[in-house]
């Protein structure tokens, strides 16, 4: 018995690994009870389970996975320091290769996949159904499951450490290395599983904001008259809609080969590892720009408003948001210039890339164009818009120095491309994110961030920033490679290392003081009453903060671009208030305990598939298929919330 | 704290970060991109400046610009600048910044281009060219000379002034080849045999790495290229005839086990080693593969299964 | 449920108009199925045209699909689904086509 | 009526623009907001079917000296499976047709018989898989039975999904006749029964019949 338990912590909870184990183990058990007492302290399991768990509402949505991206922006970022910390001296040992490599991996795919992509859907839940005068996403079900299927997935991922090791061949998992053949280990199909979960969701979410942007637009809000971050999320979702199955394909290809010793991608038996590469990056390089145009919505809104002017050249806004995600597409090879398709290939995917920087470069300009005769306000939102601009610049300026294929036979897989891909990361996605962030809290949670703790998160997340990662260029010209756990001292690649994580040591500083302005705003922030508190421009800010759950008690009827702000201007916006005789009774749709539940399915399943134990896999699935079937019986999921009420709750929040 | 004083640490960060970037940049032979011995290096580091120009010729001024409109506009009581809400088209503007890029990507897709292609011929076609081939293993190289009929592993001598041919695969996961100075990098992948042009034009000792990650050994995957003028390189031919032991089968599959080593150096090594490794691989398959074997029958091994077991056996011990 | 308000479909003509649609509809899919059986089987085409062919004849029996069966002219609105549809055969296109000329490696040393 | 004034490919009709009328499954907003939803998955489906059929036209030729598509593949079984799925795809387009013209009984019939014909096609497929297991010829012989398997098997399983969707939707249809809802799912349906039309006509060119003439 003492045996068998000692054998299964031993091959799965890793006891033989030592120390770092050990305390995450601590660490994870003592969260888990913390979680549990407190819950069970406040008697809040009922309040978790019917307000959050089970909800379908696209706010709270919203929220649910803001916070886990923030969670995972933490875990990232430690793993990141990690790395800097071993990088940070020549023939350092702090970290061994075996950990390094597991740390820069976790550290790639979970700030892309499980940082990014839930940060651009909390944006997406929180501002599109306001900004066009919806009362829900299209499919509020769907859109659950979306989420449970993200979390799950991410939960999936994140349990690899402590339990059966984590992947450790870099976020790109490149075969034959990650075929059973070199990587025997269970990290490798974890990395597989919980992004096929995940991937399915963001399926999801892409269909269900196509449809919702696409068919439930208030009316008189013509597609011209829509709100460019809705454009922006438009866009991205039908980058996800393309690429995203070439990603699932990838996972699973290699998955069966893993799990059922298929030859896909082996070097036996006929297998061509370089497909992974490719269907990989049809579907990575794509991936940046869901990310990043999802920002560039919100540079959009934040630039307007904050110049109290209309966006300049709305029509070429929309027109390069679409051109960037039609040429996006046909980009991916620009990421193995170096395998030797040829010339014709190299250059007809060369000169693709650059044609991206085009439209791109009209983004910019009309940007800086709509701020030329406004009147600009330096709040926190407007200040991460103006850093992305000058940090985006040049990330864009190094893509396209990559882009020259020849060039980038000396770039490739250099600290030169890990400093242009931190730069568009960050510069271009967290800046908009964290821009989204600050922009919408009021509208979230009915406060707003403070704004001197914002600033100097600002300031040195801004200057860690460049200190880190504009050495990094200059490595890259001095041939250090990425994905190197040590260097030795030769080379002269000490100084600007340690200068790197210096910088890394103040973006964590910066990131405590968002930390440290999110707690103290939760008691002492500024509260919005108007709803309307940075003299915002759409429609979300016609509606008080924070939103009632029915969104609008009346569906507005739109006849400008920027609604709100014209009637303002027009001294017209009583008309955007209800009137009690216009008030209906609202179909709503129905709490359901189910996605969650098809969640913890997926999650069985895919901890069988992790282990290949296939009892656990086909019960999971099972009770997949079980969600599923239920849902397609269900014929009742709405309900009505009276008009009395919604008359009595504006009345509360003095609307009528 | 006043806008004034955010402004001008605005510029402060910019300044210093666009300073910092070029000082580093600078001449120092660390920087072995920017310092290149030969014309492939050469060719690619002018590719490399004539992007950062053009790039720049448009991104400073937009930052200028940016700086400028900031400054400008601010919302500040008092503040003369024109302030037009409604200012939000103009034809003729919009025609230039959809412009500019067009213009710019023309340029530099044009020089890319002519680049691309000239980098895979030889750099000088009147010197008669060198091939030497090279296999990728975990976490080391070994170096085929077919006509010289020496190996070696870790270190690769070769002639200045004569462009040589590098022959490129892997017998473990894929890697990359790469020696900053002498130019840009190719991959080496299981079953493929690819081709890349290099040239030293001035003797020394060249750093050359793996690029591409390949597991737990990955960081210390290092070797070095060393130029010589033609008769030394001979006299080195000569000398390692004459006093190093011969790469025997055997040899190669203890060679093949995943380990770190230093330099070896071999008189001599089975024939057919490379094209036998890149056939047992999936080599068959390969489209290029296919027109150098009449019918498309491979030529050597890898048709019974037989094999095939033994390199999963292989395969299977190497990751253990 | 508004079940019963739904006018029911004017004309029995217009229904049988339907029918035909699908008649219609699966005798080509019949007949271009022979016809690439045949064109394999039977006829000594050279590889290339052969493929072109077969193709060509792949490509009308989705149309079949898509306008005789699956009703992609309809909706309510505009037609943007078939917009989407016209984008996923897009980029099947482009996915396909640029995966295989990537993976097609012309330059290798033979 | 939306269905009657098709006149030519290409050519739009919206059905509440022309006449004022609208077929049942798009009578209610929320009904044929799914139906758009519905047509956005296929889309991604599709591409999700690009993939691998880009991955098993790169892998076709790489049998390990094992089993080629011409030795393997058996000629009145896939022309068999090709006309079943044809005919259920009319049939289950005639169920679409009766369900607009409100017969619940009749949609039964439809359904039953796609049903049982889609039943059919998996059977033979999941013989023709058994016959080639048999054979030797399994997933991990070679680099081309892998492809050959994971695209063929990932339609089937379509089609094996759709037989249990269309059971649930057959179910309610019984119980509760024609209404916006099961009128919605019953488009629905159909509409992914003739999509996997659409991707097996793509495999019995390219994997099948290329396989076996070229
Ligand atoms: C949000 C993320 C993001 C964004 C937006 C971009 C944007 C771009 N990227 Fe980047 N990239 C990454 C994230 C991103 N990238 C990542 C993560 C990797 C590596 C992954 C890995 O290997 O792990 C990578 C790798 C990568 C490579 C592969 C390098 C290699 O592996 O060797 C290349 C090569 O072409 C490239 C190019 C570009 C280009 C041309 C753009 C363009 O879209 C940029 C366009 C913007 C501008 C050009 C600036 C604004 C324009 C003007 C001011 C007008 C003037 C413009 C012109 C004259 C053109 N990127
Ligand atoms: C959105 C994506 C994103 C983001 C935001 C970041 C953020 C950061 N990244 Fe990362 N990175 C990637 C995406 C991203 N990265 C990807 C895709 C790779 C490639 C992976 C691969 O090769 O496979 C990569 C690789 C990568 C490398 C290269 C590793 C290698 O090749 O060997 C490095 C090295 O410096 C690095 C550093 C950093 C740093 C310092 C940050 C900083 O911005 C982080 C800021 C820090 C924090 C937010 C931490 C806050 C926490 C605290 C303050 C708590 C402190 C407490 C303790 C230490 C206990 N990253
Ligand atoms: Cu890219």
């Amino acid at each position: 018995m003492w045996e068998a338990i000692r054998q299964f912590g031993d091959t799965y909870l890793m006891w033989k690994e030592g120390p770092l184990i050990w305390a995450s183990d601590v660490l994870i058990l003592l969260t888990i009870a913390g979680i549990v007492a407190v819950l069970t302290y406040f008697k809040k399991w009922k309040w978790l389970w019917d307000e959050w768990l089970t909800t379908v509402d696209h706010k709270k949505i919203g929220i649910m996975y803001l916070i886990c991206a923030l969670l995972m922006f933490f875990r990232g970022g430690v793993d990141a320091l990690l790395m800097r910390t071993q990088l940070a001296l020549p023939n350092n040992h702090f970290l061994d290769a075996e950990h390094y490599d597991q740390i820069f991996t976790t550290h790639g795919t979970i700030m892309i996949l499980f940082m990014a992509m839930p940060f651009i859907f909390a944006l997406f839940n929180i501002a599109v159904p306001l900004q066009i005068g919806a009362r829900d996403v299209a499919f509020p079900y769907l859109n659950a499951i979306s989420f449970w299927l993200f979390f799950f997935g991410a939960l999936l991922f994140n349990i690899s450490f402590v339990f059966g090791g984590s992947p450790d061949a870099g976020w790109t998992s490149y075969p034959p290395l990650t075929e059973l053949g070199f990587d025997k280990g269970p990290g490798e199909n974890y990395y597989l599983v919980s992004l096929l979960i995940s991937g399915i969701g963001t399926i999801g979410t892409g269909i269900n904001f196509i449809a919702t942007i696409l068919k439930m637009r208030a009316p008189g809000m013509t597609m011209m008259k829509m709100p460019l971050f809705s454009w922006a999320v438009l866009a991205s979702s039908i980058v996800i809609l393309t690429v995203f199955p070439a990603l699932n394909v990838a996972l699973a290809l290699l998955l069966i080969d893993r799990l059922f010793g298929a030859h896909f991608f082996t070097i036996q038996a006929g297998g061509n590892p370089m497909m992974f590469i490719n269907l990989f990056w049809v579907w990575g390089h794509p991936e940046v720009y869901i990310v990043v145009l999802v920002a560039f919505g919100v540079y959009s809104e934040v630039v307007a408003t904050f110049s109290r002017k209309e966006i300049f050249g709305y029509k070429s806004m929309v027109a390069s948001l679409m051109a960037i995600t039609i040429v996006g597409d046909l980009t991916w090879v620009h990421h193995f210039f170096t395998m030797g398709a040829g010339p014709d290939v190299n250059s007809f995917f060369a000169v693709s890339t650059m044609a991206v920087g085009i439209p791109t470069g009209v983004k910019m300009f009309n940007w800086l164009f709509t701020m030329y005769r406004g009147r600009i306000r330096l709040t926190l939102p407007m200040l991460w818009t103006l850093a992305f601009i000058v940090c985006f610049a040049f990330a864009g300026a190094t893509g396209v120095m990559l882009a020259a294929a020849p060039a980038d036979y000396q770039y490739h897989n250099s600290y030169f491309l890990v400093a242009h891909f931190h730069q568009a990361l960050i510069g271009g996605v967290v800046f908009g994110m964290l821009a989204g962030m600050y922009y919408w809290w009021p509208k979230m949670f009915g406060f707003k961030l403070d704004e001197r703790l914002g600033r100097w998160a600002f300031w040195l997340f801004n200057l860690g920033f460049y200190v880190c990662f504009v050495p990094q260029y200059a490595l890259g010209f001095m041939g250090m490679q990425r994905r190197m756990y040590t260097y030795p001292a030769v080379f002269g690649w000490g100084p600007l290392n340690f200068i790197s994580t210096v910088g890394a040591y103040i973006m964590g500083l910066g990131f405590l003081f968002i930390v440290a302005q999110v707690l103290y705003s939760i008691k002492y922030g500024e509260r919005d009453v108007t709803g309307d508190i940075w003299d915002g421009r759409t429609l979300e800010w016609s509606l008080p903060s924070p939103v009632p759950h029915y969104n609008f008690a009346v569906i507005p009827y739109v006849t400008h671009r920027d609604m709100w702000w014209e009637l303002k201007e027009q001294g017209r916006t009583q008309e955007l208030r209800p009137r009690p005789e216009d008030i209906r009774p609202i179909h709503m749709p129905n709490n359901s305990g189910r996605p969650f539940l098809l969640g913890v399915c997926f999650f069985v399943a895919g901890l069988g598939f992790v282990f290949a134990w296939w009892l656990l896999a086909v019960l999971g699935l099972l009770g997949v298929g079980a969600c599923l079937l239920a849902r397609s019986f269900e014929t009742h999921d709405e309900h009505d919330v009276p008009a009395e009420e919604i008359r009595r709750y504006e009345a509360q929040l003095g609307r009528l | 704290m006043g806008q004034r004083e955010m402004r001008r640490r605005v510029t402060r960060v910019g300044v210093i970060a666009v300073a910092a970037a070029l000082l580093l940049s600078g001449c120092s032979p660390q920087y072995m991109v920017l310092n290149p011995v030969g014309p492939v290096g050469k060719k690619e580091l002018d590719l490399i400046l004539l992007s950062t120009v053009l790039i720049m010729m448009v991104i400073l001024p937009v930052l200028a610009l940016l700086f400028y409109i900031v400054w400008r506009y601010r919302d500040k009581p008092g503040n003369k600048a024109p302030y037009q809400p409604r200012w939000s088209e103009n034809k003729v503007l919009e025609v230039i910044w959809w412009g500019i890029p067009i213009v710019v990507v023309a340029i530099l897709g044009t020089a890319t281009v002519k680049t691309t292609y000239a980098l895979v011929k030889p750099p000088e076609t009147n010197v008669k060219p060198l091939t030497v081939e090279v296999v990728s293993l975990d976490w080391k190289w070994l170096f085929l000379y077919p006509d010289q009929g020496v190996a070696t592993v870790n270190y690769c001598e070769i002639p200045t002034g004569v462009p040589v041919q590098f022959e490129l695969t892997s017998d473990a996961p894929m890697n990359s080849f790469w020696v900053p100075q002498l130019g840009g990098q190719e991959y080496t992948m299981p079953g493929m045999a690819m081709r890349l042009w290099l040239q030293a034009d001035k003797p020394g000792t060249y750093y050359g790495h793996g690029a591409n990650f390949t597991g737990e050994g990955f960081a210390h995957d290092e070797f070095r290229v060393v130029a010589v003028d033609e008769t030394k390189f001979n006299d080195w031919v000569t000398h390692v005839k004459q006093t190093a032991p011969a790469l025997t089968k055997a040899g190669y599959a203890q060679l093949k086990r995943p380990s770190i080593m230093g330099t070896a150096s071999y008189k001599s090594f089975p024939p057919g080693l490379f094209n036998d490794t890149v056939w047992a691989d999936g080599g068959q398959y390969m489209p290029g593969m296919l027109n150098d074997v009449p019918g498309g029958a491979p030529k050597h091994g890898m048709q019974d299964t037989s094999s095939m077991s033994s390199r999963m056996a292989q395969e299977a011990h190497m990751s253990s | 449920m508004q079940a019963h308000n739904v006018r029911t479909l004017a004309g029995r003509d217009k229904h049988r108009h339907a029918l035909r649609q699908y008649v219609i509809g699966f005798l080509a899919s019949i007949v271009l199925t022979l016809a690439a059986l045949w064109v394999g089987f039977a006829h000594g085409l050279p590889a290339g045209p052969l493929l072109l062919v077969l193709l060509l004849l792949a490509v009308l029996q989705i149309g079949v699909q898509l306008f005789l069966f699956m009703h992609i002219t309809e909706g309510d609105g505009p037609p943007v689904h078939s917009l989407a549809i016209a984008l996923a055969f897009l980029f099947t296109f482009v996915f396909v086509a640029g995966s295989l000329w990537a993976m097609s490696f012309h330059y290798m040393v033979a | 009526m939306s269905t009657l004034t098709w006149e030519w490919p290409g050519v739009h009709a919206a059905p509440g623009e022309t006449s004022g009328e609208v077929s049942i499954e798009y009578s209610q907003p929320s009904e044929s907001l799914k139906i758009f939803g519905f047509w956005l998955f296929l889309a991604t489906d599709m591409l999700l079917f690009a993939c691998l059929f880009a991955t098993y036209v790169l892998l076709h030729t790489h049998t390990a000296g094992g089993p080629t598509a011409r030795t393997l593949f058996d000629v009145p079984g896939f022309v068999a499976e090709t006309f079943i799925l044809l005919t259920s795809s009319f049939t289950s387009g005639i169920a679409t047709y009766e369900m607009r013209r409100q017969r619940a009984g009749s949609v039964a019939l439809w359904l039953v018989i796609t049903m049982l014909l889609g039943m059919a096609f998996v059977g033979l497929e999941a013989k023709e898989f058994v016959d080639y297991v048999q054979m030797g010829a399994t997933m991990s012989r070679s680099a081309f039975l892998s492809a050959f398997f994971t695209l063929v098997g990932t339609h089937g399983s379509h089609v094996s999904l759709g037989i249990c969707w269309m059971a649930a939707v057959l179910i309610q249809v019984l119980r509760q006749g024609i209404h916006p809802q099961t009128a919605r799912k019953v488009f629905n349906v159909s509409i992914y029964w003739h999509f996997l039309d659409v991707v097996w006509v793509f495999i019995f060119t390219v994997v099948y019949l290329t396989g076996v003439v070229m």
